[in-house]
């Protein structure tokens, strides 16, 4: 577990939140700024998009860089293939294309020619969850999580907010591998600080406490930090984790989770099956003596209904309410009953 | 599977109910010029729709009306009334992102009440940014994935075969989506099972989401590739109403072949502003622009 | 849970192994046979393969129906999009190839024209986990059952033997929706008698015992069959569960060997993330109060070295020796102390 | 991406160490028929390798191993010593289950011991069914899954082009793998991106893996169709080794696009009992047809 220094002190001590939630911002735009500098600086990176230069905010990249971008057109396996060649090449292609088609469709491709490959490539799935809303469960990515934490070799990655895009992108560049970042396009609170560095398979410590803890990623997180606040309010102190670094993972924090507070939740842009919930569920079971009970929030076993983002995260629930439902009812409200 | 039941221009018409109560289509569909104008409705409906949702795609809305009016303003063979009978034609629209047009096609022709189409992309509406099968009647596929359409016609098309059907298969798909290879491989397998009750048709209207096609990755020469993939092919005007309903209602080109209509069309047709432009790919139309649109087609919304 | 007329009087005090193993055979060749049974009495079954008229075992079928009979080459994009068109059209077809092509290249077209769209398609994967051996992990379908059982709407089965691959056949021929059925070619001991009625969402239970679960499926039903004999030896009492029904998931067996056995192992071909073992872990860390340890046996997260299946199989510890392993870990052994 | 870096056919050839060292291709491959007698040794080994696996695909092995033994015998610049010299020319062996074939090859240039290759298929061994390039050295990329090959080729040739450097890449492909439609997105691709830097050569033995091409999905008119996808392409002779070789080192056929080498083969070629049968695809020879092929072949293994 990653303890930010200013609150290393205090861990132990249930405190007020030391991360507080600065102003909305699209992580797209953390993370085209990011590949424009690191382009910068190491002329092997190059991007591969499939017709989604506007979706993927690469424009300036596009502009800066035309040598190296390159736009396979609508065709997602080529695309990978295509980041595969270009890394044997020498070169080190970030591919970036919605979520949805880019794991789908490129399934097998991420699977043999990264995976299996140990190729050094980036998949960037963009607008990743339901950040694409109305448009429908074809353009969601809910089990993008789950499908691509099980193949071998792949590093997944789902930062919480800009500063950790920033960072998870520094880390892939830096990292030999082949990674797959989940970038939503839904704007969220500004959570990390500027310079915040990504360590695989560590959790991020936003805030201590010792009654539930609440493991979070992606879009969630912020809303997990909302909902500490509430539980605060109510007598329930949360132990707020980032839980942005999917494979690898850490177990240990999930086993420290199981001895140290009365309940787990787990809030996730996707599935409840399979993804951020089910490896905490699958180290518990297996791991932890007289475990203390889970909640997975989630999507229920369902493609979403019609909506915006912001209506079908509150449809499941996906929201601080959620988590706070979800943890009074794990380990009870300390507020003296009415 | 080799059965080969010839497609004869003789084919079954629904049985009992008339095809077209409640519909907007009302039989004097074999008239250019109304085509035309209940086409330029579509293109208004769909760009309302847009307005509304404040999402959409209305490039390839406008660039397909023409086509959707002459489909279902009389080639296609349905019943309203029974949205499954198992004999009527099939109609996929793989460019599933131009559903709002779609949408307006579906309940001019008398599948849903009009009103509905001002529920487009609300919460829980039936109406979803890409189209549901489950949700709303006279929808075949689920698609929004470019490169999902043909594939299933293809499937439609071998089981009308099969059960020795006279029913046609038609699928629209964009020309930018034809770089998936999911199509490509579905051609090579139409052209194997000789379905000639398979009706390609490509809106040819030279743009995607970001260019023009040939800058993102040329099509040209996409008339020669479908030959080569087997297809009997034509290239018409895709706004002329005349010639599309002649062109769709007798095909098959070629018997023992499927057939490719190449529709060299105007991406954001019909609307000055949008025309050609990349930026309406999904380019929201304001209240300003939708009147300015509205006087353009000569038509109103028929919500 | 499915309990057999024989051993239902039986069930609650341990006994002697009901389902004895039979003679071995390849469950393709059930799934064939049948396949042309229910085309026999069935005009709308179908088959579409892609290339694969001898792997699939279909060359009978093909022979008998070759107007029902679709080969769409070297493509399983289309495979699945054409079995989608079929059932649009009235037909019912059986899409099958190895799975590891199957899922991994059509994942999309699983996705959205079998699971959103709820399309009357039975996906047959073949020759799946690790049974194309030393042809390698390109080969191998180690993540199917993780992939597909994140697919809203689709039914996935794992058959134990070629006397429930017939029941899955039988049952996925009159059941509408879209399924995935997992089909080996290692050559397994017939465990179900002939006849035997496949029941969505219902463990089968093989064997009462009461001091440890062992769950499995597919090829591993018949070692864990086998592992109890050898734990019965040590005076250890298993209980034998063929999770055939992967999705939907009996649930209330997982809970009654939460607190009817002390200790719970499961045993699949394929990773050990996200798979049978995950759902089950799923079910004990969200619903099970004080449960009882977990084992999941299956691969770690790597792709397979070369070797026949059975050696693999024998390397990741999928024999009944590996569960028994795992069970006397879990819950002690029995036997005096030499 | 559109900087054009043109090929010339003054390539850099690896630094320093000697490109043939420990190779049994020993400078000879100029000569037609040594070629074709290192050819053999390719085949023979494959089938004994196939012998000793009791799996494998003889029919494709066969068919490919001149265009192998042509390209390894001196077409592509690399160093078996630095199997990762930047600069190397690349060849993929998309159709992944000729890996007896490829590794035969490999092990003949010197890229490892030829005694490795009775290894095939072995409990952990480096010879696994498919290419492994974490287990062995020389090989590009892990293929199996038909239809991988060429996408990776075409980021190879583009890596070239960024990087201002004149190694070619070299895909070969299966005749039905071409049914995957993702070799026609890459296609489309590389025409795009003018790849003149990249040869494609089919593997035009006319079967699959159950039956001929043509009467599964028909791949004729196979020329044009790389044609309309913007390729230069030839028909050639896929065992005439003068051919093979002339084509090979001149590529590309035109300066500005990329190539496509249609190898016209023999399903099974040199051995009686296995040409043109699809048992053979991947049939696996008995002692008694192991000795009849090193009889017909003249050839022994090389191991
Ligand atoms: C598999 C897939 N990749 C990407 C997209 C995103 N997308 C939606 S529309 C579109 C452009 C389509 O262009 P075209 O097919 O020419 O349609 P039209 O011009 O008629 O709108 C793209 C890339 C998608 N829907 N599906
Ligand atoms: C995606 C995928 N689908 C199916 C297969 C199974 N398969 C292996 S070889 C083969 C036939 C290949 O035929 P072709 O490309 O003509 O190769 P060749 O004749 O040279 O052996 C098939 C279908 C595969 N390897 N990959
Ligand atoms: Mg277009
Ligand atoms: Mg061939």
């Amino acid at each position: 577990m990653v303890t930010p220094p200013e609150i290393a002190a205090e861990e132990s001590q249930p405190s007020a939140p030391t991360y507080t939630l600065g102003p909305k911002a699209d992580c797209r735009d953390a993370f085209s700024q990011t590949l424009v500098e690191l382009a910068g600086s190491d002329p092997r990176v190059c991007a591969v998009v499939n017709d989604s230069v506007s979706s993927t905010k690469l424009k300036g990249f596009m502009g800066k860089y035309p040598e190296r971008f390159v736009n396979v057109g609508i065709a997602e396996q080529n695309m990978v293939g295509v980041g595969t060649g270009l890394a044997n090449g020498g070169m080190l292609p970030f591919v970036c294309g919605a979520s949805c088609f880019l794991t789908a469709r490129a399934m097998e491709q991420v699977k043999v020619d990264l995976g299996y490959t140990r190729s050094n490539v980036k998949l960037c799935g963009m607008s990743s969850g339901m950040a694409y809303g109305q448009l429908g469960p074809t353009h969601h990515s809910i089990e993008d999580i789950a499908w691509t934490r099980v193949i071998p070799n792949l590093t997944v990655i789902v930062p919480a907010d800009a500063a950790e895009t920033e960072a998870a992108m520094r880390f892939a560049h830096a990292t030999d591998g082949p990674m797959f970042l989940r970038i939503s396009r839904v704007p969220v609170p500004s959570i990390l600080p500027k310079g915040h560095v990504f360590e695989p398979g560590k959790a991020v410590l936003l805030r201590e406490g010792h009654d539930v803890t609440l493991m979070a990623n992606g879009v969630l997180v912020s809303r997990a930090l909302e909902a500490a606040n509430a539980l605060a309010a109510m007598g329930i102190e949360a132990r707020v984790l980032n839980m942005s670094s999917i494979k690898p993972f850490d177990e240990p924090a999930v086993l420290a989770a199981a001895r140290g507070t009365r309940g787990i939740v787990t809030a996730e842009e996707g599935l409840r099956a399979g993804g951020l919930g089910g490896i905490v569920a699958e180290i518990l079971a297996t791991k932890a003596r007289n475990a203390p009970p889970l909640r997975i929030l989630g999507l229920p076993d369902v493609f979403a209904p019609t909506g915006t983002a912001e209506f079908l995260l509150e449809h499941f629930g996906l929201t601080a309410k959620g988590i706070v439902d979800a943890s009074v009812e794990l380990v009870g409200s300390k507020l003296p009953a009415r | 599977m080799q059965s080969e039941v010839p497609v004869t221009t003789q084919r079954q018409s629904p049985g009992g109910v008339s095809a077209n109560a409640n519909s907007l289509f009302d039989g004097r569909e074999g008239d250019p010029a109304i085509l035309k104008h209940l086409a330029n409705r579509i293109r208004m409906t769909a760009m309302s729709m847009t307005n509304h949702a404040h999402l959409g795609h209305t490039g390839g809305d406008l660039s397909a009306s023409d086509v959707l009016a002459v489909l279902y303003g009389g080639v296609l063979q349905l019943d309203p009334q029974q949205p499954n009978w198992p004999q009527r034609d099939r109609f996929l629209l793989s460019k599933g992102h131009c559903a709002a047009a779609l949408y307006t096609a579906l309940a001019m022709r008398g599948f849903f009440e009009t009103a509905l189409l001002r529920t487009f992309m609300d919460p829980l509406s039936k109406l979803n940014g890409h189209p549901d099968r489950n949700k709303l009647p006279g929808v075949e596929a689920n698609t929004g994935p470019l490169g999902h359409g043909l594939p299933i016609a293809v499937g439609c098309a071998i089981a009308a075969k099969m059960r020795g059907e006279t029913w046609r298969t038609f699928v629209l798909t964009g020309d930018g989506e034809l770089q998936e290879g999911s199509n490509w491989e579905a051609a090579m397998s139409a052209q194997q099972y000789k379905l000639d009750n398979l009706i390609v048709i490509v809106d040819r209207n030279r743009l995607q989401q970001g260019d023009f096609t040939e800058n993102t990755i040329r099509m040209e020469p996409l008339a020669d590739k479908w030959r080569t993939f087997g297809f009997a092919v034509t290239e018409i005007d895709g706004h002329n109403t005349a010639t599309l309903r002649e062109v769709l209602s007798g095909a098959p080109l070629e018997v023992g072949k499927p057939t490719c209509i190449i529709a060299n069309t105007i991406k954001g047709k019909g609307v000055s502003f949008a025309e050609n432009q990349p930026a309406w790919h999904h380019g929201v139309p304001t209240e300003e622009q939708l009147r300015k649109a509205a006087e353009e087609l000569e038509a109103e919304p028929v919500w």
